[in-house]
């Protein structure tokens, strides 16, 4: 217990979580303080593809294993499952319609990259080793939750169009495709390919992911302010609580299928983030009558920053304890 | 200098949903059209700013299509069907255009 | 497709004021106005551009506004009580509008 | 509110000419203009966007000219000047402003 | 009086001195080179970042002490009593009108971040330490001459309107808030949290810095075409004096202080630069009348300029002979 | 024979050519994944600063001689030749206008600074040298070829205007002067301005680069997607064809000129690379009625890919061999 306060206290004075905060003050004290939106896709496009290329050169550094499909399996799994479990939670804890609670319930099945990308930072300053091809498994955990909750929406009786060219910019969003693409170009270029762009894609990685909490914070700060009144005190304990759940549900998932201790935190990790880019946007598109706000600000306002602040270091001392030792 | 009738559509729609709607005039047959990036707004949905933002989501853009009166009708149906369930306003202006010739 | 009538107010404005002129747009209980960003321009004061700018000072941005004709007079008050002592330009046209109870 | 007539252009351009344009536009005396971002669009030279575009080649930009009715022949003629041998829309509306003086 | 010239000339050929005039002739000659507003403004963020972050941690490992706050009060007061000196200079030897006079010398009055972050690249360069909360000072002298300005104003017959809302967006405006929460960020995760992001906010610094200037000479060159003829003779005489004049106030001031050599020099420094991000959209609400190009042209397109090129390596020159020695 | 496939199934699996292919991949999928226009504007900035400066310090570091007057000469006098030979061969293998071709061929005269900076990047990687000043003969490469193509269409009866404007945009645009004005602050700060900002323009350069290639994958892709049906099958010839024409003249001059191994090859990538973003302006101005699609296809989405892929090291190991080896 003492271990996680630990881990937690000294987690909450890192400048990534402070940065984070100081975004969150600005824009909820009104500064005019804002990070251009261009400035902004180029900093994530910059994460996507340190952390995709890292991962694929990772792999092939350590070889892949069979460990591999069984954990892209059990990740599409969990995206599945894990919004159905949301939504019965949200229809108890809200009055949320049940078009809002599918599609909440859809964002929790997603996954946040910039949630997973911490992680992997506080994993390596704490010297924690993990599996190179979790970023596989993010990349395939993005997609298939929208579909539950499209399934939640409709099984609701409201009207879904699950078209062909909602399918593609899903599955062919950019976060996904950079993503995995960055992945499989570090596997075939390998050490010596990480060897040449190291030292714009690993030195200076925290410092960016800085920028990019500064920008999130600013973004959450937003949305909090102009939600206020739209959320329910239930919908807020949902926020917290979900990501607990969907991490106690990865945690032995991840230890049946033998991933290290840094691979079992970071599954907890993704199983318990929120999706706040690529599902607001399949959303927009195929559940208009979802109330953006409410799973905006859930996810980018609340789960976020609890999972930064609370949820990673308590995800990555649990998943030592258990798994790795 | 001689000018000929037209009208000029405006279309603030969400950013999401720019592909379909483009598609969907371009289906219409519409001879040309143009997009202006939108950087923030207000309305019943509340304020919203694209600052800092990544995902298309919350966000809007705008299409203006400049077109003959006679073809008006067929672009505001082809509007109509990707903004019906949709967020976003349409406007229709009177305008006289340069070089009839090409819309 | 069945249109209503509706007015389109442009306003130009320097950008350091975008939030005094929404506010008081909002105050003046107007439904809804898009913030398109401006690159450039040239008035009385000169030639001015955005490019590789910090400050907000020495930039514009467009409101527009679309509104029931008898809602004008209310916001081009609002409108004019920011911009009355500073650089801006308020332009009205006659529009039509799909979907009038949006408005 | 007291408003004027003034006619609204809206010039959409290619990139490379915009140059040759507001210098067209200053030397006709015209008071002043603003200049759009455009993100993208289509015509019958094909669809484009701005999106990762380092070359001004293949982007438009909108330039909007407020303008007194009694002038606009003199800018039509100085903006047709530019756009004659290119790609570009020239439309007018007619429009109501605040503040005649400053056009 | 050597040492001074040698100092100067070899600032003269830096990197940093070099994009500047890039910029400024690129302008001039009407080139198309041009940075976008969106590039610039992360440029500048990612400059408040890491120069505010830099003096925090400076401050964690050698401790505070009373100097600061007395270096506080004395920053707050030079940039109240700067305004007043300027604004008879000028009505001296200028036709200004009163409130443009007025508006000028609130920019005089507050600071450029950009000539502070060049006068530490200087003094890094020369191995000249400083005390790193002179960053607090900095944004502690942004805001208050704009009050100056709007009383001279005022005085003048011109009614100014300086509102609740007006107070905000100065003391909250981004380059503050940004500045001062990197500083506290830095100062909490202290010399732990700067090795984190080390290889992102302190060895690609001065790199970052050249493109910055590059961007403010491109800016600069095309507000002095535009403003050709708006200037005066004796108005351009007043923004290469006045820098002189901030600078011999602040140098007996950081002497009583006891501010290192460094620290003197950046005192110094702050004193003498004038301000062209926060101040003109201040005036831009407050003193609509008051007209920009003046202010503007004055303070990005000959102070600036002269701080940079003449102005620093004097001060610190001079800093060093009476203060550190 | 070996040498050579080997060296180019090497450079195939480099980052670079990797994220040049998931751009044009993902474009060709229709993925939403898209760089901000500012973005990619900042990367080109970044790589024109950074190439310039190390050339302009290489030249300081290793003096000038009168080599660097013949090398601009020569380059000169190719970018006048190539349009010529180009627009006789466009006519015989396609069925383009003369305006068309006219066109196509100011592009193939004119250079590609990212073919050019890829190049070097190849060079750097095989530790082979070459001379600071090639980016100066690069930079008198970008603008005669208009003049050529100018004249080409004008001998077909298209009415040009050429007028001082166009010279001034042409010979001022920005990739111009940024090379060059970066090329002579290298050239004056020397080693010492160089040791300043290493570690921002020279330890990323590569991830930089990959990035940018990822973004020219996008444009592309996008391109050649919107140009099916323009392109006939003789024009893709060409495309292929014509770089290798180019690096075959410039193979013999730069040997006579007594170029280094890297010299020759930077040489001759120079003559094999076509522009995509300077022409192609000046084009639209001067040309309006030659077709946009064709010249912007031929050049980024046959030609680059072609050199980056196949071309540079085909040269790089035909000057190794026959000139340095
Ligand atoms: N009356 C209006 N005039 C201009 N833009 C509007 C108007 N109403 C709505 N919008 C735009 O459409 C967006 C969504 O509107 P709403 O559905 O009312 O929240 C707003 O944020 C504005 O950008
Ligand atoms: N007639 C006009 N039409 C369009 N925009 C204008 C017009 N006059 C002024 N503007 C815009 O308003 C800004 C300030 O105008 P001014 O106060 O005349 O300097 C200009 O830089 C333009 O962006
Ligand atoms: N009818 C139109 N309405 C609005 N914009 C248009 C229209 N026609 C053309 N444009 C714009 O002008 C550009 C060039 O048109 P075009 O010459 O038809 O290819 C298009 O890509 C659009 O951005
Ligand atoms: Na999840
Ligand atoms: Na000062
Ligand atoms: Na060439």
């Amino acid at each position: 217990m003492d271990a996680i306060l630990s881990v937690m206290a000294q987690n909450l004075v890192s400048p990534i979580i402070l940065s984070f905060a100081l975004g969150l003050l600005a824009a909820v004290a009104r500064s005019s303080l804002s990070v251009p939106e261009a400035a902004a896709k180029a900093l994530s496009i910059y994460l996507l593809f340190a952390i995709g290329f890292k991962g694929g050169a990772s792999v092939a550094a350590h070889g892949l294993d069979w460990t591999l499909g069984f954990a892209l399996i059990a990740g599409l799994a969990l995206s599945l499952v894990i919004p159905v479990i949301a939504f019965a939670l949200l229809r108890g804890l809200t009055r949320l319609s049940a078009v809002d609670a599918a599609a909440v319930a859809g964002h929790y099945g997603s996954i946040s990259i910039v949630t997973f990308v911490s992680a992997t930072a506080i994993l390596t300053s704490r010297a924690i080793g993990h599996e190179g091809y979790m970023v596989a498994v993010a990349a395939a955990m993005e997609a298939p939750a929208i579909v539950a909750a499209l399934w939640l929406a409709a099984r609701s009786g409201t009207g879904v169009k699950m078209d062909w060219e909602l399918w593609r910019e899903v599955l062919l969003n950019g976060s996904i495709v950079l993503l995995v693409g960055a992945f499989v170009i570090g596997a075939i270029t390998g050490e010596r390919g990480l060897a040449e762009i190291e030292s714009f894609i690993v030195s200076p990685f925290k410092g960016v992911l800085c920028l990019f909490l500064l920008d999130m914070g600013l973004v959450a700060g937003r949305g909090l302010k102009q939600a206020r009144g739209v959320l329910s005190g239930g919908a807020v304990v949902f926020a917290v609580l979900m990501p607990l759940v969907g991490a106690a549900l990865a945690l032995p998932v991840g230890m049946v299928l033998g991933l290290s201790a840094g691979g079992v935190a970071l599954f907890m990790t993704l199983a318990a983030s929120a999706s706040y880019i690529a599902v607001p946007a399949a959303m927009r598109v195929a559940l208009p009558e979802a109330n953006p706000s409410i799973y905006l600000t859930l996810s980018l306002g609340v789960t976020f920053p609890f999972n930064l602040a609370l949820g990673i270091p308590l995800y990555v001392t649990v998943a030592e304890r258990l798994s790795g030792g | 200098m001689q000018t000929h009738k037209a009208k000029r559509v405006e279309i603030i729609i969400e950013a999401p949903l720019e592909r379909r709607l483009t598609d969907a005039i371009t289906a219409a047959d519409v001879s040309g059209f143009t997009i202006l990036p939108v950087r923030g707004g207000s309305g019943r949905s509340g304020r919203w700013s694209r600052e800092g933002q990544v995902s298309t989501a919350g966000g809007m853009v705008a299409v203006v299509c400049i077109i003959r009166p006679e073809r008006l009708d067929t672009l505001l149906e082809a509007a109509f069907s990707v903004v019906e369930r949709h967020i976003g306003v349409v406007s229709v202006t009177d305008c006289e255009v340069l070089r009839a010739e090409r819309f």
